[in-house]
């Protein structure tokens, strides 16, 4: 009998292969809605069943799949992918009811929502590194033709540009993995992918890969972390993630800046984090990954101040939101790295407001060009009410999720790396400043007559944001309920890294 | 007259070979120049049959001479046809396929 | 009793909030009526608590919110001396603007809005003074931004006004991340000292890691250094809040929302709050190393030579202005300047008195810049406009507003009779400020905050006595029809006036009982008190001669007009010019550091970067382009002449040769 | 020579070759109408020559006629490969061919080009692998040429034919040299001499006669620059020739390269990885970087396809039982992929000729427009291919360049020296930005065909296409999902090649 896990992800894809095949696209967006719905129940069920006082894999199942080379249908799920499968089951749904109007192909549209549904389900609870592997290639598929088939003008360069750019840090990174696999295979003589036996070979890796330039384990280290910043994206390995978001249609932009994105952010906990206190080098990589976090946070900043384009505003405020979890997580800290899982989980929820008001915008004015915006307030109150929330919360307004993971983060990394936090706290200024600005000259101010008559958003893609800042709100007031286990499984993975305080700068 | 005559004439031929199939412009002189790259390969097996002692060289060179002969039956098919088609086997004028 | 019903202060105009938001347009005044019952509540249950717990009394109850072990961050309430007075202040004025408003939004159609935004204000404001941490106070006290940014924004369709909310909301969010970076540091501190076995400091069950107790309890063990950058930074915040120099900027353009807001908000309430958090954390300022100046905390140093400066700074800004909630604005901040001097030389010479000087000037204040507000707003709810210049000749006209206004004026200017103890509000608070000031000055030898304080005193009076003879005598200067408000906004102007008469003589009680506030939790200061204090007769009769004097300048140049000002008001006068441009903070502070600095240069840069360099030149082009051109050129080579794929052919040959030669060493 | 021995090992090769000849008697004695039968009789002799393959299994060895021909797991390999890309082949021209009056002879020539791969795959003898590539190569010289009315089909076999018969004089020159060298033909025996005397190797007679060899299979493999023809050939012979010419012909040359070169390179202990390190990147960027600027698809499969002989010709770098078996896996993978991509492009060219009859440039890409909607199997094949040509999971060419790539990588990262793990991590890192490069030339066909509108009507996708497609998309997506049994295979017959 197949676990709750496969049960979930199964699921979703048969439900994404049903799509495809419906004629109408009545049936195609009610088959979504439905699948997804299911497998959020599912989700629901493994969440309420969670025990969240333990660090370890829950839900274990183990399939054998090509023993030759040990790999497994391995698929479990702990404190850290647990928030991130509820994120993913809370957003596909909202996204597909948010796009309940899209009439182009529907049948394709929401098939391929739900085939990141399965896709990054399977990045969250793979335990085996090929498997996970595999999932991350996969999750790219579905996004390049959201983006190529319903995208904005430039959709051909920016759906392209991201298949390259995520592609080749994933090869890097698939690089790294054949290293720690050989490695362990070199080890316990017994071929397997487990990524837990594997992540702990990297505590007996040695040797060189260029003599007296860089040695293995730093080589290794390097090839997992950039794969993953990139696809956080981190600068200066970003520049693939405006275009992206900018041509995306909305449904693909809430759904890569909810959850691809978060892919990365997973890896630095589930790969990184574990093998970086046994790395050679490790104050070299902390302080790398501080300065990446940071610098993202603050580049991020600027460059969300200086867009025309609301869309693209928000997706440079994406790269300086992933900064704090590169930051926390480089901090080790327990709390900054669960503030960091948490500023993951909460960006999630957020992001998909701020696209989805950048999506009514777009559709209703027919433009996201700030400057050719002005006065929308007036007759779109409704999307007004929910985008200024939305915004509050991008902004890290108390009381918002937002708030409590960068809170943590900042608080607790300033144990191990005060100078970043300090830097990072410039940032928070400028962050609200472009988010507030941006309000002010587009939906504030005198109405531009040149828009002519517009309507306020549909009632479903409201709701759908509506929901998402009752959630927001919610999980502002009230964190435990994922907080609780994400600190657990965030005192397991510093526990080796405690001689690691003050080592830093 | 030594090993080392045989094979300096086989190269010869060789490098007259190839010297043609660079130059010539015509379809059949190529193919000329292919037999004689061909036949100083044979060459080469048979001088080196008689100096190693076995006969393996000269079968191998029989086997050579045979499909030597089937292609360049093949080439003038292949010839003739294009030159049905295109009225010219000027290999400089064969270049709809390019790039 | 009351004290068990205590969060409800909170929560009722919580609820408010709620309901007017999604039923207030159903409802008669936009639902007004909501905010108002809850607000009232809250008032009731304060004053039910005063009750229980006067004199000594502390209310204390507190739940876990998240993380665990150590470091819980938990949510609570605090109700000492300190919470009480400013609770029962800001319900109490808070529900004469609501009564108010009821009567000066009547035309808005948005008023529900308006309603829903006050309550929650009111709601974020209460849950400020009643936290028993700091990052509930900080959490509390983003929002009251919020609540600000949306009231300024009110009028969104104004364009100033969205640029102001903006500007509002960021220039208090630069001090906000100094007040949160203040939180990081004292969270690390404080962290470390419970880790640090040596130091036997526990949190005992029921309390947590930034309760205020706990942070007063682990004052001895934090060094020096770390606790003077926390206070600053904190103090940081404050500045930001409450408008002192140099982030003042905000506030006067904050005049852009609805009167009653900037009543309610700008004026009694939120802008004390950065005061509030310096009093609340006073125990920490004063327990800072004395560096600088020996015997003054170097942090209650900085809050003394802020304060005074901005008291000073702000009154001249006063003197020019032509827009009547302008001009108060800059009294609010010039106020504001006073409540912080006060915290910080009487602080130093003083120990937790001053705490009691501060808070009672905030609270009086409160009161009469509330009626300042409420009469302006009934001016320009009469007149139509906002500039001074087309008033004149109300008084005869709007005889309610201008008495009441007259006594909030006298209140300002802290006109009373020495010796007596006969006096207004005002008169009653300011005098034991500036007699603090004095005193600090004879301890260190320090007069600086003395004079800053005695010359603002000296221009308050003659900037709101301007106003007030310019509005109010002389001849009308607009033809428009003006007339008294109708008596829901009559009545709280006449509630605040008896206050703002005669709230003062309550200043010896209050005195001691906001003074207990420290020695109630535990907390011991460190800062001796002084000799008993006998100041000369010249130093407690100058505040009054100052604020006199200031009357009959204005009294002479606005109504008798000896002096003709146009002479001095000219585009010509750089001092004038000076004043009226505001020292160019808006050019300095929005445009220079905003706009230009920050996002034409800072910004664009990073654009250029980003799309020139990175994705310009290193992706599209080098990269890119390369490989496209490459691909070009090669593809050339593929000539479909046979006679050069065989010659590439033997060249390949050649290659080898070449490869293998250089592998082998052979050939 | 023991005429008792079983020749059941052999009956694949018997039984195509019989059947060839039964093709060309049988198309002279029925009417042209009905020759469409022969299509499915080649099928289904193909198809019971695979069953005896895998029939006879992958692991043994046993060696026929004097020692020149030999079934082991290395050969059975690749005779499975060269039977699965005819028969792809030959179900596709069941379709491209209907109706031909000649395609009595163009079923036998493609039965005894196979016959002759399959030859090559078994050769234990210089002589042996000379006719068994001279047999492959003459026949698919004519299958080039075989629209003998279309005038690029004929430039494509003239050019094919020239060059490939240059190549084969190189080889048989170098062949001459290797038999002066060591006096014997024999494989093993010149592995034997070469191993006693690795001097003779490294004389310049060896070396010379090395080149030769290299240069002979390099243009079967089309290796850069030996691959010039290929474009050209690929792009103008019929698309179910190239489908078997890029497919099957070219793995022809590997399997000959491992037979031969890596067998005389591993006895030796020659470390030559620096060379055939320059010549497989070189030739994997060459691909890409040109395929990138192509709009005819034919070309453009062309030129990918010498970017994934770049990719399997890694094998030959570190030459270990990993990277070989990757090569292999690899090679199978592309033999499927490029084969079922090939014989997509026929159901374009189909579809344009159905649009139009005297349409010109059927492979462009404008004529994928849509094509998802068009033709969706088709499309569906193609992005799958596409995908798997690219290397992403789960499919055959993840799994082939997954095996390289990591067993370079392991090279890398347990060194023999420092100059060379680091030369080795380059080759890694080029290859995988050119990978990645690889997709953009992928996704834009993807992109034509999935999101631009569609230029014509909905057609009905011949059934014979639609199952060669389908055979060649499980495959693909078979391997990528079930490697285990091919892995292994690849593995025993890596140890051949290593002889092990």
């Amino acid at each position: 009998m197949a676990g709750l896990i496969s049960l979930m992800i199964l699921i979703s894809l048969a439900g994404a292969l049903i799509t495809f095949l419906a004629k109408t696209r009545e049936q195609a967006r009610t088959v979504a809605l439905i699948t997804s719905i299911i497998s959020l129940a599912i989700a629901l069920k493994i969440f309420l069943g969670f025990d969240s006082s333990i660090s370890t894999m829950q839900f274990v199942e183990s399939y054998s799949w090509i023993p030759s080379i040990g790999v497994t249908l391995k698929f479990g799920l702990d404190g850290i992918g647990m928030p991130l499968v509820l994120l993913a089951n809370i957003i596909i749904p909202l996204t597909v009811f948010f796009a309940w109007g899209e009439t182009k192909e529907a049948n394709r549209f929401y098939g391929l929502i739900l085939l990141e549904l399965t896709g990054v389900m399977g990045v969250f609870t793979s335990l085996d590194f090929f498997v996970f592997y595999i999932f991350w290639e996969i999750v790219l598929i579905p996004m390049y033709f959201l983006i190529s088939i319903w995208g904005g003008p430039r959709k051909e360069y920016a759906a392209i540009k991201f298949f390259i750019y995520t592609h080749v840090a994933s090869l890097v990174m698939l690089l790294a993995i054949f290293a720690l696999y050989f490695n362990s295979l070199g080890i316990t003589g017994r071929a397997s992918f487990d990524m837990f036996e594997l992540l702990k070979s990297y505590q007996v890796m040695d040797g060189d890969l260029i003599r007296g330039v860089i040695s293995l384990k730093d080589a290794v280290f390097l090839g997992l972390l950039f794969g993953f910043i990139v696809k956080m994206p981190a600068v200066p390995f970003h520049t693939w993630l405006p275009d992206a978001h900018v041509e995306a249609p909305t449904a693909g932009s809430v759904i890569l800046a909810a959850l691809l994105l978060k892919m990365g952010g997973y890896g630095l906990f589930r790969v990184i984090l574990p093998i970086l206190p046994f790395s050679d080098s490790k104050g070299i990589m902390i302080t790398l990954m501080a300065i990446i976090g940071v610098v993202s946070i603050l580049y991020g900043t600027f460059l969300a101040l200086a867009q025309r384009d609301l869309k693209k505003m928000v997706a440079y405020s994406s790269i300086s939101h992933m900064g704090y979890v590169t930051l926390g997580a480089a901090a080790l800290v327990p709390l900054s790295v669960s503030g960091a899982m948490y500023q993951q989980f909460s960006h999630g929820l957020i992001t998909g407001i701020l696209f989805m008001s950048c999506g009514v915008i777009q559709h209703s004015a027919g433009t996201r060009i700030i400057h050719d915006l002005g006065g929308i307030a007036k007759y779109m109150p409704k999307l007004t009410f929910v985008m200024l929330l939305g915004f509050l919360a991008s902004l890290g307004l108390p009381g918002m999720s937002g708030f409590i993971a960068e809170f943590l983060v900042l608080v607790n990394s300033y144990f191990t790396l005060p100078t970043f936090v300090i830097l990072a706290l410039f940032g928070i200024v400028f962050t609200a400043g472009y988010h507030l600005w941006a309000m002010q000259r587009a939906v504030f101010g005198t109405y531009n007559e040149k828009l002519g008559h517009i309507h306020d958003g549909a009632n479903y893609e409201i709701a759908s944001m509506a929901i998402l800042v009752l959630l927001v709100l919610y999980f502002g007031l009230n964190p435990n309920p994922v907080l609780n286990m994400m600190t657990v499984n965030a005192e397991q993975l510093v526990k080796f890294a405690v001689g690691l305080r003050g080592v830093m700068i | 007259m030594g090993l080392y005559s045989y094979l300096l004439i086989s190269i010869i031929i060789f490098t007259i070979g190839v010297y043609g199939i660079i130059t010539q412009r015509s379809g059949i002189k190529i193919l000329m120049c292919i037999e004689l790259l061909l036949n100083s390969a044979n060459l080469n097996l048979v001088a080196f049959s008689s100096f190693n002692g076995n006969a393996t060289g000269q079968v191998f060179a029989l086997f050579s001479i045979a499909i030597a002969a089937a292609e360049a039956a093949i080439g003038f098919a292949i010839l003739v046809a294009l030159f049905r088609l295109r009225d010219t086997i000027n290999l400089d004028n064969i270049n709809i396929l390019r790039w | 009793m009351f004290s068990d019903f205590a969060a409800l202060i909170v929560l009722l105009p919580v609820i408010a909030f709620v309901l007017t938001l999604f039923l207030g347009k159903k409802l008669p005044h936009g639902g007004a009526y909501l905010p108002i019952a809850a607000i009232a509540g809250s008032f009731i249950i304060s004053a039910g608590i005063f009750l229980e717990i006067y004199p000594e009394g502390i209310v204390q109850q507190s739940i876990p919110w998240f993380s665990s072990g150590s470091s819980t961050m938990n949510m609570g309430i605090l109700i000492d001396p300190l919470a009480i007075v400013m609770l029962l202040m800001v319900t109490f004025v808070s529900l004469l603007i609501h009564i108010y408003a009821v009567g000066y939004m009547s035309h808005d159609p948005a008023k529900s809005r308006y309603f829903a935004e006050t309550s929650l204000f009111t709601a974020a404001m209460l849950s400020v003074i009643l936290s028993d941490n700091i990052l509930q106070f900080f959490i509390s006290w983003e929002v009251v931004g919020v609540c600000s940014f949306l009231l300024i924004g009110f009028w969104y369709h104004k364009p100033s006004a969205a640029a102001a909310a903006k500007k509002a909301f960021l220039v208090t969010r630069i001090g906000d991340v100094l007040f949160l970076a203040g939180i990081v540091m004292l969270y690390v501190e404080l962290a470390r000292i419970i880790e640090n076995p040596a130091n036997a400091f526990e949190i005992g069950s029921g309390n947590f890691i930034l309760q205020f107790k706990t942070m007063f309890e682990a004052i001895p063990l934090i060094d020096k250094t770390q606790l003077t950058y926390i206070t600053l930074l904190f103090f940081g915040g404050a500045v930001g809040k409450s408008g002192q120099f140099p982030l003042h900027g905000w506030l006067p353009d904050a005049m852009e929302g609805p009167t009653t807001v900037s009543a309610l908000i700008h004026a009694a309430t939120m802008v004390t709050a950065g005061v509030y958090l310096v009093a609340r954390t006073f125990p920490m300022f004063a327990a800072t190393p004395d560096t600088i100046s020996h015997g003054v905390p170097d942090a209650l140093l900085v809050v003394a030579y802020i304060g005074g400066f901005t008291a000073l700074f702000a009154a001249t800004m006063g003197l020019v202005m032509n827009d009547i909630k302008r001009v108060l604005a800059y009294s609010t901040v010039s106020q504001l300047g006073y409540m912080m001097l006060a915290l910080g030389t009487a602080g130093a010479v003083l120990g937790s008195k001053a705490v009691g000087i501060s808070m009672f000037h905030l609270i009086s204040h409160a009161f009469f810049k509330a009626l300042l507000f409420l009469c302006a707003g009934s001016v320009i709810h009469a007149v139509g406009t906002n500039d001074i210049r087309e008033m004149g000749g109300l008084f005869s006209k709007m005889k309610i507003t201008a008495v009441t206004m007259f006594i909030a004026a006298l209140s300002l200017a802290g006109i009373g009779i020495p010796f007596l103890n006969i006096g207004t509000a005002g008169f009653f608070s300011k005098d034991m400020i500036i007699e603090g000031a004095f005193e600090y000055g004879e301890v260190t030898g320090d007069m600086i905050p003395y004079a800053f304080a005695v010359i603002a005193a000296l221009l308050t009076s003659i900037y709101i006595f301007r106003l007030w003879f310019m509005a109010f005598t002389g001849k009308p200067r607009s033809e428009r029809h003006s007339h008294e408000s109708p008596s829901v906004m009559t009545i709280p102007l006449m509630i605040l006036a008896v206050l703002a008469l005669f709230f003062g003589f309550s200043h010896t009680g209050f005195y001691g009982y906001v003074e207990s506030n420290f020695e109630l939790m535990g907390v011991d200061l460190g800062v001796h008190e002084g000799e008993p204090f006998h100041p000369s007769v010249i130093v407690i009769l100058l505040p009054v001669i100052v604020g006199v004097v200031g009357f009959l300048i204005a009294y002479l140049i606005y109504n008798k007009r000896i002096l003709d000002m146009s002479k001095i008001i000219s585009s010509q006068n750089p001092l004038y010019k000076l004043l009226y441009n505001r020292y160019y903070e808006p050019k300095i502070g929005a445009d220079l550091i905003g706009v230009k600095l920050t996002h034409d240069v800072a910004a664009q840069t990073g654009e250029f970067i980003d799309r020139k360099i990175i994705d310009g030149l290193v992706i599209d082009t080098i990269i890119s382009s390369t490989i496209f051109k490459i691909g070009e050129v090669i593809r050339k080579m593929q000539t479909g002449v046979v006679q050069n794929y065989a010659s590439i052919t033997i060249l390949g040959v050649a290659l080898l040769l070449v490869l293998l030669r250089l592998e082998f060493g052979g050939i | 020579m023991n005429l008792n021995v079983n020749f059941i090992l052999l009956a694949p090769e018997i039984l195509l070759t019989v059947l060839a000849f039964a093709v060309i008697i049988l198309g002279l004695l029925i009417t042209d109408r009905s020759k469409n039968m022969l299509g499915y009789i080649s099928a289904a002799g193909i198809l019971a020559s695979i069953v005896y393959v895998l029939g006879n299994g992958m692991t043994g060895k046993v060696s026929y006629f004097y020692d020149s021909l030999v079934v082991d797991p290395l050969s059975q390999v690749f005779k499975l490969i060269f039977l699965i890309v005819s028969l792809i082949a030959v179900i596709a021209s069941i379709e491209y061919f209907k109706n031909n009056r000649n395609q009595d002879e163009y079923y036998a020539l493609i039965l005894l080009s196979t016959v002759g791969m399959m030859v090559v795959a078994s050769a234990n003898d210089l002589i042996a692998l000379f006719v068994g590539f001279e047999l492959a190569s003459m026949s698919t010289y004519v299958l080039a040429g075989f629209e003998k009315k279309n005038p690029a089909s004929l430039e494509a076999a003239l050019k094919y034919f020239l060059i490939g018969s240059l190549s084969s004089a190189l080889m048989l020159f170098g062949m001459s040299l290797i038999y002066g060298i060591t006096g014997t033909t024999n494989i093993p025996g010149i592995i034997d001499f070469f191993s006693i005397a690795p001097f003779a190797a490294e004389s310049s007679l060896g070396v010379l006669a090395m080149i030769f060899l290299v240069a002979g299979f390099g243009f079967k493999m089309a290796l850069v620059p030996f691959h010039m023809w290929a474009p050209d050939t690929y792009e103008g012979a019929p698309s179910v020739v190239s489908s078997l010419l890029a497919a099957g012909s070219k793995k022809m040359g590997f399997v000959a390269a491992f037979r031969v070169i890596v067998l005389a390179l591993v006895a030796i202990r020659a470390d030559v990885h620096f060379t055939f390190a320059i010549l497989a990147i070189i030739t994997m960027t060459y691909g890409n970087v040109v395929a990138v600027s192509q709009r005819s698809i034919k070309r453009m499969l062309a030129y990918s396809s010498i970017a994934q002989a770049g990719y399997i010709a890694l094998a030959f770098v570190v030459t270990t039982q990993m990277s070989i078996a990757g090569g292999i896996v690899l090679a199978l993978g592309h033999a499927l992929m490029k084969g079922g991509a090939f014989i997509a492009v026929a159901v374009v060219g189909y579809m344009v000729l159905s649009d139009n009859k005297n349409a010109k440039n059927i492979d462009d890409l404008s004529n994928f427009a849509g094509l998802g909607k068009r033709a969706p199997i088709t499309a569906l094949g193609f992005f799958v291919f596409f995908l798997a040509l690219a290397g992403i999971p789960p499919s055959a060419g993840f799994i082939g360049k997954l095996l390289l790539f990591y067993s370079i990588t392991i090279e890398a990262i347990t060194p023999t020296g420092v100059l060379t793990s680091s030369w080795l991590l380059l080759i890694v890192i080029i290859a995988i930005l050119n990978s990645a490069l690889s997709i953009y030339y992928y996704a834009r066909v993807i992109k034509y065909m999935y999101v631009l509108p569609p230029v014509g009507e909905k057609i009905k996708e011949p059934a014979a296409y639609v199952t060669a497609i389908l055979i060649a998309v499980v495959g693909t997506i078979g391997i990528g999902l079930y490697p285990e049994p091919f892995i292994n295979m690849a593995m025993n017959a890596a140890n051949i090649v290593l002889g092990v």
